[in-house]
């Protein structure tokens, strides 16, 4: 035939080809970022000759040694110990309680853009209801309800988000739902359900697994701010978060002790941001536009 | 200025030379346009064809100095009036542009600022060149491009029609009263009637003001109409140049051969004009009916008008009827409740799921209700191939689901086979069954609409502009391949158009809408030599046609 | 126009319904309850039940949110079961407050970063981009109370020039509150304009290569005023709901920073509600957040419109094009 | 290391001058009615006056009652006003208002946390009105410390009829006038011109309320207040405290007595080896120097601090091996509980931190669960097998013991219920005998030791933030030297 198209014809690609390479470096040094702290978090109690929870009275507070690279808190624990294990609980917390407000966050929005009509209505105004209430008074509530437990903390981050993601992804799933491959797949008479799976959710991907991304930077985020405010790891857990709320108020005695876990958080963060932005813009989803949703 | 030679009538307006431009893909350059030269003198006007993809917007925007970024000029110029525009500082660059060479943009309703009042868009194309930019002035140019009720240039560009909008950009375009007017694709988004009337505007503009024009078209109907030469190009070079009438008529290069040749032509038999001799209503088709259907009433909202109103029409077996009709009169509409995706508010669709079986399954159900025989006896081809198919399955998949679906097909094998053989029926290789629809061009993907629809074996097949965002090219090949298929396979088939060429080359018998009423319908041959009402006649006459060189 | 405003009007409605139903129910399942609050470890339990029935939190759920609902509707928050004054003073008191700080955080930080977007976008790739993109990108991956307790180290302990608290409570005057509410503002602005500045930058690049801005130029337009023009005003489209979902979060994002500033506020206020179990009170918190919430969402609609007038479309006048696209 | 102050500066302030207090914020139902158990603290010292208060040895003295005694049974007692004393409003101080006060305190409506104490003892009517300034209590079980459960800050004296309004006016005999007041908020006392051990130094005291405990550092260090009470700085803190210019450390030894209570009724403290087992696990020296850096005394399981009279000097061992094998004996290998914390007070999670980790020596697991400080003393105390918890020193011994390990009292944190304990407490009381008295409240400490649920690892030294310009700052059990603190230029 003559028409015979090969991948490099199709103008789209060719165009996006140049931008495509500058990406890749950018996401790349995001997930390295990310992959070096999952790393270092997974290999930690190799890496340091010290135990993270260990106390040892008679080197607290003590500055940068040779011994100690970033110093001792207060209870003579080493820093640097407690930094490079202190991701493990917010990226424990981040990836199950993310995994959990996407998937079903995503399954709503898919629902509710496959709906439309009251059962959209329906799904829209609780999603917005739930949003409308502020997520801190949200987690504070939750939290005094069932304790802080690790689950508790994820269950809740994840009932916070549900609502944010399934409004991205209703909107992502509208036009699909509005294409002709889904009419197509209602013409011929099939059910909801395997619609919605079949056809719309993987043409969600994209958004889904940008999503994904985006909330993990701000669930980590909020999760170190649920341990500053004392309802997320508990002590002696290194926690970032928890170790700025144990150190800050040394700060001008042993600095070492808050600025370690907040740079480690912030190169996460960075990190996590970084690969979302490549992530979309590889996918063509608009990340910045969504932001905060 | 000073330093120009003074004006000598033979020195053209417009002076492209060599032109070469490239973008950069890493390190590689890739080449957009090879070596492209013409000249243009003031009065005339030049065709650049070609299919899309081929260079035509980047050599004509090139006039304006502009190239989309990433690009850059590899070799050759652009001479305007005798000055190589890209070397023009800023601000004489600026003066250019909408100055000496406007440009009316390639889709109006994308090149407008939705925000603004079409007015005030008018205003800033004059203010910008310091000219008068009063109201009276603004409504002055309005009545040029005949919008001549002030009150439309007060609205938003969405308050306007495609034609409207098409104006408006026209408008702004000729403001500061330029040499030259570059004219990209000026009608593809328009329907026919449309599309005559911008096409005689932008004659009366030539005449009256003396300009240049470069127009850019891939539709060798509307260059056939206005332009005095034509540059033929592929894939960024120039295959071919010469006055239109002999490009067309006697296309020396290969690729302008097939171009010419696959243009549909309508043939109205020498007498359109003959519309007063007595068009017996053809009686309805003698063939037992698949497909009926009466006072056929659709409403989109309760409060809203109808959006089709008493719909009556029968499709004989074998037999394909086409539906034609300016854009919004209902034509969609019919194939959705047909399909079972639009409730009726009143009618009867009776529809015989089996050869001679008269009376059959009532089609006023939706979709979900009708018997899994009845659904698997409709099927759709959709409009645009690149939204019909799921873009993260394969062919092969998308083909399978209908066979195991309604059961056609149960084995793993026997399913791989089918999706094998239906591909081969549509001309393509049974390998494609592992591609993604990103991996196919345009053409291919409605093949495999197509394919999908064949898959579930139906009776009726109800294709709405299944060839509109092809190519010319390609669409004959679609339109081909429906052909036999249909004779192959004693298909009924409900086909969906605003080309009366090609629904000429397909339909046995033809339905005319205008508002959702059917204004007239008979016989392919009867409705296009002799139509009755005033309203076919307009679409036949609007219909631009290769040949008018 | 108006049946639309009335339209989101009325979802809104819903939605605070829903809201206040989902607010009532889950403060309601709070453990413990005021009267064991109020009267503390030495609290006996006749004490306590004394406490309860003299505070009239017996009732059943269903009642208390029935009767909650009219007293909402006519304007009555309730009592207070902590300090016994009318719910609705303590609230709006602090809710005042708050807007004190949240105001000018918005109108600085909306102002600051849609410029600041634009700028990026407009130099795109060049220093000024990368300085930008990089320090939203920081701002956006450190914690606001990092921010808040920076600023009171340098602003307020090693250069005394803000106050690092506001000493007087809810009581505080607006003279006493005017010194104090700089680094509060300072950290929200920060903490916020990140998303916005990134959502402008991207629409605003996608604006400047869209048709209409191409078209605008190539009629000879002067860049500055193909900027403003055709391309902010189209460009804020899609940055208003972020910026409506940003107001809606400063109402819950002040709590860190009001705890940080001892700001009388409703963050600070709400805190201490959840630690009293003043349930009216942490009610009447939440309804009014969802208010700030819906009202907000609707304010970016309405904006919209105004700045979008596809968006005015009233019912009746579809024109060919908007049929074209919906079809 | 920079080392926090011994004590706090003293020499002469300049007289006058406003001093600016931040204290935690109190909920809005805070009131300055001292019977109930919403009084604001930091007040009432301030504004009012006891019968008699106590000295830094543990010694009831004389406050408004200038001499007191009893009958040979210790049963009945007889207090003597101090003349010429006045209310702020002018009104001159009588038995009759004393009488007023302490049936104040009885009354079940107001729900006073000292009413307990006191109903065990007398009704209000065994307490009469002698003449205008003597005032008499008819116990019906005879009390040899009984002065000393009057110290109490419930007991403070208010004007006769007063007791509707007192929560606002705030009208007492005290160095300060009440001149504004909001719950939860400001307000502001004046010197009292006409107090009976003549003017305070300071013109004025402001009382602001700040609820997070970083900020009220914050407010110090910024300089925007001269002291912080009810505010026990961290180590680090006290150290950040003391290292910025214009601001340092007052240091109350002993002051803060901290308990890991062992709740009796659970399963896993009924056994007493199980709860030895605790005791031997861990070692309080060790644990003082890890938590407080050594800023306290080690507490050894006995909760008579140091320096009080009648603390019984024992010495408990620190011997995991045995804490291993009792637990074994009681098979419980490898124990594990939650250790319940929270941020309620600076140094709970420190020693929750430094004890679970010298537990995990002795192979006793304990996971720290931290909680909302809001509601630990709501939810969690008394209801979770272990939990850290405190008190101020400062209560007289009798007091001590009878309130916190006597059974049923509503301060027993662990619950811990036996009958020769609270026989030995009752022959103690009714001992009229100085010595022999002295060795039943010894005896029963020893029982605390050996059996009770009850640990007290260690008591720290309280480290109040304030300016380097306050001086003669002196603050012990609940007693706050309003009269004499100052401010030097
Ligand atoms: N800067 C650039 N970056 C990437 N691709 C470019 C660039 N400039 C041009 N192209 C590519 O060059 C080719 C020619 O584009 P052009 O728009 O001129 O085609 P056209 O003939 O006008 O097509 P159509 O009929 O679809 O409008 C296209 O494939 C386009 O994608
Ligand atoms: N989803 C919809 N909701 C409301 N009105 C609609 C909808 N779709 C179409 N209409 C209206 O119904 C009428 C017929 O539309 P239809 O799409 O059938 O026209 P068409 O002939 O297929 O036009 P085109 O050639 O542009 O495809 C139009 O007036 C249109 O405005
Ligand atoms: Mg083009
Ligand atoms: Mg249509």
């Amino acid at each position: 035939m003559s028409t015979e198209a090969t991948p490099q014809q199709d103008p789209q690609s060719t165009v996006a080809k140049k931008p495509r390479r500058r990406l890749l470096t950018t996401t790349g040094v995001g997930l390295v970022m990310v992959g070096l702290t999952v790393l270092i978090a997974v290999l930690s109690p190799w890496l340091t000759p010290y135990s993270a929870t260990a106390t040892n009275a008679h080197i607290a507070l003590m500055g940068p040694s040779a011994e100690h690279w970033l110093g001792t808190d207060q209870y003579g624990r080493d820093v640097l110990t407690r930094t490079l294990e202190g991701g493990r609980y917010a990226l424990l917390v981040a990836f199950l309680s993310t995994t959990i407000a996407v998937v079903i966050g995503t399954l709503i929005g898919a629902v509710a853009a496959y709906a439309e009509g009251w059962l959209d209505e329906i799904i829209s105004r609780v999603m917005d209801a739930v949003l409308s209430v502020p997520a801190v008074l949200a987690m504070l509530l939750i939290v005094t309800v069932f304790g802080q437990g690790l689950w508790v903390i994820v269950l809740a981050v994840a009932v916070v988000y549900v609502p944010a993601v399934a409004r991205v992804v209703r909107g992502a799933a509208r036009p699909v739902a509005n294409s002709g491959y889904v009419t197509a797949a209602r013409a011929r008479g099939e059910r909801g359900l395997p619609i919605i799976i079949r056809e719309i959710l993987p043409n969600v991907r994209d958004t889904v697994m940008v999503e994904f991304a985006m909330r993990a930077s701000w669930v980590i985020l909020l999760v170190s701010t649920l341990s500053f405010l004392g309802f997320g790891a508990n002590p002696p857990t290194p926690d970032w978060g928890l170790m700025v709320e144990e150190n800050r108020t040394a700060l001008t005695v042993a600095p070492l002790g808050t600025v370690a876990p907040i740079v480690s958080l912030a190169i996460l963060v960075v990190g996590v941001n970084l690969a979302a932005d490549g992530l979309a813009k590889r996918m063509g989803v608009d990340r910045a536009a969504r932001a905060a949703g | 200025m000073s330093t120009q030679p003074t004006e000598q009538t033979e020195t053209p307006v417009v002076e492209v030379e060599g032109l070469s431009i490239s973008y950069s893909a890493g390190t590689r350059m890739v080449p957009v346009t090879r070596e492209v030269s013409f000249t243009l003198a003031a009065g005339e006007t030049v065709a650049l064809v070609g299919e899309s993809g081929s260079g035509k917007t980047t050599v004509a925007t090139s006039l304006l100095g502009a190239l989309r970024p990433g690009s850059q000029i590899v070799n050759g110029a652009v001479r305007i009036e005798g000055e190589d525009v890209f070397a023009l500082d800023a601000e004489k660059l600026r003066a250019l542009r909408g100055g000496r060479v406007a440009l009316v943009a390639q889709n109006a309703g994308h090149a407008l600022t939705p925000s603004m009042r079409v007015g005030t868009q008018i205003a800033e194309a004059l203010a910008a060149h310091g000219l008068d930019s009063s109201a009276e002035k603004v409504q002055q140019l309005g009545r040029r491009v005949h919008l001549d009720d002030p009150e439309l240039l007060r609205r938003y560009p969405h308050e306007l029609s495609g034609g409207q909008q098409q104006r408006v950009a026209i408008a702004m375009a000729i403001a500061a009263e330029p040499k030259v007017l570059v004219l990209d694709e000026p009608t593809t988004a328009l329907d026919v009637i449309t599309q005559r009337a911008i096409l005689d505007l932008i004659a009366e503009l030539r005449a009256e003001l003396g300009v240049a024009v470069v127009l850019v078209s891939h539709d060798l109907g509307v260059v056939a109409e206005i332009a005095d030469t034509s540059l033929v190009m592929q894939d960024g070079d120039v295959v071919e140049t010469g006055p239109t009438a002999e490009v067309l008529s006697a296309p020396a290069h290969e690729y302008t051969r097939k171009l010419v040749a696959a243009a549909p032509k309508l043939k109205t038999g020498g007498a359109a004009s003959t519309s007063t001799e007595p068009g017996s209503v053809e009686p309805l088709p003698a063939t037992e009916p698949v497909l009926s259907c009466q006072g056929l009433s659709i409403r989109y909202k309760r409060s809203a008008p109808l959006a089709v109103d008493g719909f009556a029409a029968e499709i004989g077996e074998g037999q394909t009827l086409a539906v034609v009709g300016q854009s919004g009169s209902g034509k969609s509409t019919v194939a959705a409740a047909l399909a079972g995706l639009l409730p009726a508010e009143r009618g009867t669709i009776s529809f015989s799921t089996t050869a001679g079986e008269g009376e059959g399954a009532d089609l006023l159900k939706p979709a979900g209700k009708r018997s899994l025989e009845t659904r698997r006896a409709v099927q759709l081809v959709f409009q645009n191939a690149d939204l019909a198919l799921n873009p993260r399955r394969t062919v092969g998949d998308a083909i399978a689901r209908p066979l195991k679906y309604f059961s056609v097909a149960k084995s793993r094998s026997e399913i791989q086979d089918r999706v094998g053989a239906l591909l081969e029926e549509v001309g393509l290789d049974p390998s494609y069954a592992r591609r993604l629809p990103a991996q196919l061009s345009g053409g291919q993907r409605q093949r495999i609409g197509i394919a999908r629809a064949l898959a579930a074996e139906p009776r009726l097949l109800i294709a709405d502009e299944i060839t509109t965002a092809l190519d010319v090219s390609v669409q004959a090949e679609v339109l081909d391949l429906l052909a036999d298929l249909q004779k192959r396979r004693g298909l009924s088939c409900l086909f969906i158009s605003h080309d009366l060429a090609v629904v000429q080359r397909v339909a046995d018998h033809v339905v005319v809408m205008k508002d959702g009423v059917v204004v007239e319908q008979g016989p392919v041959e009867t409705i296009l030599t002799y139509p009755q009402q005033p309203y076919t006649r307009q679409l036949l006459e609007a219909t631009v046609h290769i040949d008018a060189a | 126009m108006a049946t639309f405003i009335l339209r989101r009007l009325l979802t809104g409605l819903v939605t605070l319904l829903i809201a206040s139903f989902l607010v009532y129910f889950a403060t309601a399942a709070l453990p413990g309850d005021v009267a064991q609050q109020l009267l503390g470890q030495d609290a006996t339990e006749e004490a306590v039940a004394a406490m309860r029935e003299e505070l009239g939190i017996e009732q059943s759920v269903w009642l208390g949110y029935l009767s909650w609902l009219g007293g909402i509707i006519t304007g009555d928050f309730g009592t207070s079961l902590v300090s016994q004054e009318p719910v609705s003073e303590i609230v709006f008191g602090a809710f005042g407050n708050t807007l004190l700080i949240a105001v000018p955080a918005i109108l600085i930080g909306v102002v600051l970063s849609v410029l600041l977007g634009v700028i990026a976008a407009v130099r795109r790739g060049r220093a000024a981009d990368s300085g930008i993109s990089v320090g939203t990108l920081v701002a956006m991956s450190i914690p606001e109370f990092v921010i808040a307790t920076l600023l009171v180290l340098i602003f307020a302990i090693a250069l005394p020039v803000f106050p690092a608290v506001v000493l007087s409570g809810s009581e505080a005057t607006l003279g006493e509150l005017l010194p104090a509410i700089w680094l509060p503002i300072i950290t929200l602005v920060l903490a916020m304009a990140a998303y916005i500045v990134r959502a402008t930058r991207s629409s605003t690049i996608d604006m400047m290569a869209g048709e209409f801005a191409r078209t605008a130029e190539l009629k000879g337009l002067r860049r500055r005023q193909v900027l403003t023009r055709h391309v902010v005003p189209n460009a804020l489209l899609p940055v208003l709901p972020v910026i409506a979902i940003n107001i809606a979060w400063l109402m819950g994002g002040v709590v860190v920073v009001e705890s940080i500033f001892n700001y009388p506020g409703m963050g600070a206020l709400m805190i201490e509600s959840v630690s009293t179990r003043d349930l009216p009170v942490l009610q009447a918190i939440a309804i009014i957040t969802a208010v700030v919430y819906v009202l907000a969402n609707l304010a970016a609609d309405l904006l919209s419109m105004i700045i979008d007038p596809r968006q005015r479309r009233t019912s009746g006048t579809v024109s060919a094009k908007t049929t074209e696209e919906a079809a | 290391p920079m080392s926090i102050p011994q004590q706090a500066r003293t020499g002469t302030p300049s007289p006058g001058g406003t001093m600016r207090i931040a204290r935690p914020a109190a909920s809005a139902a805070e009131t300055l009615d001292s019977a109930s158990s919403l009084g604001a603290y930091e007040y009432l010292g301030a504004l009012f006056n006891r019968l008699v208060k106590m000295d830094e040895e543990g010694q009831t003295v004389p406050d408004l009652a200038d001499d007191w005694e009893s009958d040979a049974s210790a049963l009945v007692w007889t207090f003597h006003l101090r003349g010429g004393v006045r209310f702020h409003d002018g009104k001159e101080l009588t038995a009759e208002d004393v009488v007023y006060s302490i049936r104040h305190v009885l009354d079940p409506d107001v729900g006073s946390p000292q009413a307990g104490t006191l109903e065990s003892m007398f009704g209000p009517d065994d307490v009469t009105a002698v003449d205008k300034h003597t005032v008499r209590f008819s116990l019906q079980t005879a009390n040899a410390e009984f002065p000393s459960l009057l110290t109490s800050y419930h007991c403070y004296i208010i004007p006769e009829g007063s007791a509707a309004e007192i929560g606002r006016t705030g009208v007492g005999t005290g160095p300060f006038k009440l001149e504004s007041y909001t719950p939860a908020g400001a307000g502001v006392v004046v010197a009292n011109e006409d107090y009976f051990e003549g003017r305070p130094v300071l013109d004025r005291i402001e009382f602001y309320s700040i609820q997070d405990t970083t900020a009220r550092v914050n407010a110090l260090l910024a300089g925007q207040v001269d002291l912080i009470a009810q505010t026990n700085l961290d180590h680090p803190t006290a150290r950040v405290v003391t290292g910025t210019e214009g601001t340092t450390v007052a240091r109350m030894e002993n002051a803060q007595w901290y308990t890991i209570p062992m709740l009796y009724t659970s399963d896993e403290f009924s056994d007493v080896r199980v709860r030895q087992a605790m005791k031997h696990a861990y070692d309080p020296q060790s644990l003082l120097q890890t938590a407080l850096q050594g800023e306290g005394d080690a507490g050894w399981d006995n909760p008579v601090p140091p320096g009080l009279a009648g603390r019984l000097e024992h010495n408990r061992e620190y011997d995991p091996e045995r804490a291993k094998s009792l637990l074994a004996e009681a098979g419980m290998e490898g124990f594990s509980t939650r250790l319940y914390t929270s941020s309620y007070e600076a140094n709970l999670t420190p020693i929750a931190t430094a004890h679970a980790d010298q537990a995990a020596e002795a192979g006793i697991d304990l996971q720290i669960t931290n909680v909302s400080a809001d509601s630990y003393y709501t939810e969690t105390w008394m209801q979770v097998p272990l939990m850290v918890s405190y008190f101020a020193t400062g209560r007289p011994l009798d007091q001590l013991l009878n309130q916190i390990f006597r059974t049923g009292s509503g301060y027993n944190e662990s619950a811990w219920a036996n009958e020769d304990f609270d026989n030995l407490l009752d022959d103690a009381r009714a001992d009229v005998n100085e010595s022999s008295r002295m060795q039943k409240y010894m005896d029963a400490q020893q029982l605390i030791i050996d059996e009770s649920p009850h640990m007290t690892p260690i008591f720290g030294d309280r480290l109040v933030g304030l300016s380097e310009k306050v001086v003669n700052y002196r603050e012990f059990s609940f007693e706050f030297d309003y009269l004499n603190i100052g401010l030097e230029d």
